[in-house]
């Protein structure tokens, strides 16, 4: 292990903890609004699968997509600006949290309909394979999507096909208020629904940055070579509530589950790695952090004082003329 | 007694629990959680998990699974966490649960109600901001219902919870915490009966959910100007009481159709075109209508507060069939 | 084996047979019109199945739909007439052969949406437990069905309530020209898909009624004392086109193809095996079949004398008053 | 050349797949098969599989594959066997192809086509006989486009395929043997214009897909009579060319809408309420719609016969704008 492989990931991490928290901040002032879903504790999966791909590979995600967005470089100013609805957003304040995209950077977007984007990524991945490109797709969803069934049209279509898709599944175990012994028959390991349409999979410990990158390592130069798809279940776990609204614990969990599991912390996991292999000073750490802090400040600034859509923009984008 | 809209859902669907052991209710979150928006409150408490039923997120399968324990005797009470999802589910709510009676001949028949929040609430974007009434009202075999007040909300889901046929109830997230006077003990509200919510003779402002408020705040408006508005809320908009609406027409000979929902298509215009049908000669202007604009619900605030109708465009509209600018 | 056990058997599936051919032959009179789907080749699946409940269990069916009907005990009479469109038809002429319906005989319908009356049957399945009652539910669906995503949401909800919904895959390799190794990335064995959402699973000789029933005895008591759903691929071949307007050979498989299956006809199975067992003889065979056309005989006297539904039946059975 | 509505199909999709790598066909049945309704007869073989896709049964599925490969930048031809299987892709349509562009602020789009017949052929029951484009109309950010003849079939086919939008083109089982003339070589036809089929000054008669061949059918009869009657196809059904309607509403003072969906809310509403309020001043006789009844498709003959719009009714919808009984 190495310091300079190692540093880029937990910046990444840190960047995306202290843009959720931030932007958690700025919903309070009302400067966001609409449905927030914060990606706290999951940041090791977007920051170690992102980091297993190449920067022309396509990532799609659901609304908690913030930290997809940001992993796959992303401006955070221009991700601040679309939270905050402005001209100056990604997506010029028309998207919002939910439905962050970055083109440029061949981030499709995030999702707001559960499992309704697990048919558009075996779509990216057929159109790598019709264009005999060789990119792979990375798509990001909750374990709440597994039942659905648009997510298992895409499995069998995705394994008939054989195409280049990696379907990502962040089991934080809940989905709203419902854990998943409740909404999943067959709950203990969920690679069995991807294995029943033929599909590869394989489960990592979500709150493992290097073990995600690793993993993914070895399944991306599978799906880019074999033209196959795959599926990863990477177990995790949400620290905050699902929304802005809903508290952390309450009804579905307890404070002492979730302060048990912040002891996992996927951010705390790899600095004691970095620290207890000296590849890492608490002074490295406070320049990460202080860094990070500057970046997330100047995205606020740079939303805060960029002008609102104008009412034209209103008509504009509904139809290609 | 005053009580929100919300606490007002709440307590038609406990007494009809409590009167009637075949009615249970099923959705996402409805049990532990309480409801997405809480309208279920104490029900997993008070029915337990036999008739509180928490689902996955697989619209389409408990809403068909509903949809056939209906067939089988009971009563469902769908919630949709909001009606966007109810896409997810139209097949089964077109194909089967719409169409069962009269497929079968009389046979079978699918008595539930499907209810939950459409339309808009602030900046949930495109995916989750949509008002879809005019898709369920064009469906034989659907009555649609979209309550504004707590007494309507009550009383015709109470009713609708009685009901031999599939019913969709629409909510809307922004009316749950609205307070209304609501009588104790027990009424239903008729389905297929629209009321006059404020009596005119200037103008007729029809209006139903979220939008009925509205148009009676700018009735109060015109009041102060002299303009008296007759502001009715069909309530049911399939069937729809075409009845109370023209008689207003015929009375004020000026109507304005105010709706959410997008304008091409909408149900305004099913609404406009029976009342010019019924009620030509007495209409002194063009019949106006404000709706949401023809666009996916943009984030930005601006933007949507743009999209959607509010008092300027009602007033507007108002003035523009009074032939007043 | 007993005899009076076995051919009753014989007898439904040979009253199945000639219904269908007799269907076939009023569509070409244009008596009968619309989609036809006929069931030949595939009755000793609704036979066995359905030779193993009680009158009052639940059945539900696809547009394949007339055999399940008969075999649940429907007038083969109402039947034809609701295929002609008559006022005397099972559903008042308002149904057609796709959807069939016998509330009487709890034979809950015949759906057309491929995959959609999966979620009824566990709604009926549902029910029973509600009311605490004892009945099961049999689904009968083709293996079309089995990738789209509401026969999966059907199975989780199944499968998490412990619902006694049996579902029953007739597997006859086709959905209309598309041969199940171009429609499901893992074929050669369906069970997978219902194990993956923890639902046992079974195959069966579709074309056995004696497999069919004992291996459906075994299930349904099962699912009758235990609270929990089956899967029971049942493997068959359609003999005829898929509807009545696809040819039975052609396009999609070869008529050596068929005429090798043809081979493995259900009804000359069971037939042999009662004469070399010697529990029937020709004389037998004769007098059913002769039993079998005068039924269907009847049947389309019945449906061609009875009257069409008057104009004002259009706007009944609508909304209930 | 005298082609079939088929062999139109056909030719433009052959065409454009000729001329544009990118574009593909995908759904159940179009290759080996040829297409549940032999449109795509001999595709798999000119083509290949690669190009030409057969699916399994999960139009949510197959549908979304084709939103997806478009914002990637296909262009899919989707088939859907019929459009009522189209009710369960509607989420991908709804709320993925239609909307991706306006979420995203521009940087991505759905340019593809999804094709199949609506509407009810012969006895085909509830559930396979339905007319939607009310629903599609009613979306922002898609077009819907309905030919009723070979000619504007594979003109505007062909100009559905180069569109960079996402576009609901409706065909129909009862066209797809009728014939007619159809220039030699390439052309399109625009999105977006209707066309007069029939001059006359008498009454406006509007009519789209199936129901342009019964009013024609209707106007000659009437012609006989000494009644000219004018019939105008929108061809588009969105973005709807209410200039070229209102234009003739002016010229002959009455309009007669049919349509063979469901009556209420349905699109015929909505042309009545367009044209009530543009051209108000010009009608001499409030509007009749001929629309289908508000039943589930029945199966039976006579039944399904009452419940869809034909000559007779369109004659007398005529005859009452014309006040004459
Ligand atoms: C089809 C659909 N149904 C319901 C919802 C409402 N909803 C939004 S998020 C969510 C829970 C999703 O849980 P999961 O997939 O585990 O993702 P997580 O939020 O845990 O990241 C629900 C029910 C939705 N957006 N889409
Ligand atoms: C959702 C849906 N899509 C398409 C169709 C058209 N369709 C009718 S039957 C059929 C094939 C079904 O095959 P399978 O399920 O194997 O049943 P089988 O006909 O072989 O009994 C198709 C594609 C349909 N009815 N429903
Ligand atoms: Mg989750
Ligand atoms: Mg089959």
């Amino acid at each position: 292990m190495d310091r300079d492989d190692l540093l880029p990931l937990y910046r990444q991490m840190l960047l995306i903890r202290r843009f959720e928290e931030r932007s958690a901040e700025m919903y309070a002032l009302a400067k966001i609004a609409g449905f927030l879903h914060l990606y706290i504790g999951e940041e090791a999966i977007a920051v170690g699968a992102i980091a297993a791909i190449r920067a022309d590979d396509y990532v799609i995600s659901a609304y908690r997509d913030h930290g997809h967005c940001l992993a796959k470089g992303s401006d955070p100013r221009h991700v601040m600006a679309e939270l905050f609805g402005k001209a100056t957003g990604l997506c010029k304040g028309k998207g919002g949290s939910m439905h962050l995209v970055d083109a440029k950077r061949n981030f499709m977007g995030g999702y707001a309909i559960v499992g309704g984007h697990l048919p558009l990524a075996t779509g990216l991945a057929f159109a790598v394979t019709y264009q005999k490109r060789d990119q792979v797709v990375l798509c990001f969803f909750g374990e709440g999507a597994v039942p659905s069934g648009q997510a298992h049209e895409a499995f069998n279509l995705a394994a008939l096909w054989k195409l280049p898709v990696i379907f990502v599944c962040e089991n934080n175990r809940y989905a709203m208020g419902t854990p998943i012994t409740r909404g999943i028959a067959l709950y203990s390991d969920l690679t069995d629904k991807a294995r029943a349409h033929g599909i590869q999979a394989e489960t990592v410990d979500g709150m493992d940055v290097l073990a995600v990158r690793t993993l993914m390592q070895t399944v991306v130069s599978k799906v880019r070579t074999d033209a196959q798809p795959y599926f990863v279940e990477a177990v995790t776990y949400r620290f905050m509530g699902h929304s802005m609204s809903d508290p952390a614990h309450g009804h579905y969990r307890t404070k002492e589950e979730v302060d048990a599991e912040r002891k996992k912390d996927p951010l705390v996991l790899l600095r004691q790695t970095m620290m207890q292999q000296g590849l890492a000073t608490e002074a490295d750490f406070k320049r990460l952090e202080q860094e990070a802090g500057e970046t997330v400040a100047a995205a606020v600034k740079f939303a805060d004082e960029s002008p609102f859509p104008a009412r034209a923009a209103l008509d504009e984008d509904v139809y290609i003329e | 007694m005053l009580i929100s809209y919300r606490e007002a859902l709440n307590q038609a669907m406990r007494e009809e629990m409590r009167r009637d052991e075949r009615v249970f209710l099923i959705g996402e979150d409805v049990g532990h959680y309480q409801g997405a928006f809480k309208v279920s409150k104490g029900f997993v408490e008070e029915f337990g998990r036999g008739r509180v039923l928490d689902t996955p997120i697989t619209e389409a399968g408990f809403t068909g699974l509903a949809v056939g324990a209906a067939m089988a005797g009971l009563r469902p009470i769908v919630e949709l966490m909001t009606f966007n999802f109810g896409i997810l589910a139209l097949d089964q709510i077109v194909n089967n649960a719409a169409k069962i009676r009269y497929m079968s001949g009389g046979q079978l028949s699918a008595p539930m109600v499907i209810r939950g929040p459409g339309s808009a609430a602030h900046q949930l974007g495109a995916q989750h901001s949509q008002s879809l009434e005019a898709w369920f009202c064009h469906v034989p075999g659907l009555k649609v219902i979209a309550p504004a007040t707590p007494r309507d909300a009550k009383g015709l889901l109470k009713s609708a919870i009685r009901d031999p046929n599939p019913i969709i109830f629409i909510e809307a997230q922004l009316l749950y915490a609205t307070k209304g006077e609501v009588q104790e003990g027990e009424y239903t509200v008729p389905i297929g009966q629209a009321e006059i919510k404020r009596q005119g003779d200037a103008v007729t402002i029809v209006a139903y959910s979220k939008m009925l408020l509205l148009a009676l705040e700018v009735a109060e408006e015109l009041a102060s100007e002299g303009i008296q508005a007759e502001v009715v809320d069909p309530r049911t908009l399939k069937p729809l009481d075409l009845q109370t609406i023209v008689a207003s027409v015929r009375k004020t000979g000026r109507l304005v159709i105010v709706e959410e929902g997008w304008r091409f298509a909408g149900l305004g215009a099913q609404i406009a075109d029976s009342v010019y049908t019924d009620a030509f000669d007495y209409l002194d202007a063009q019949i106006v209508r404000v709706t949401g604009e023809d666009v996916p619900m943009p984030y930005a605030r601006p933007l949507e507060d743009a999209a959607i109708p509010d008092r300027a465009r009602v007033r507007a509209a108002v003035k523009q069939v009074l032939h007043r600018a």
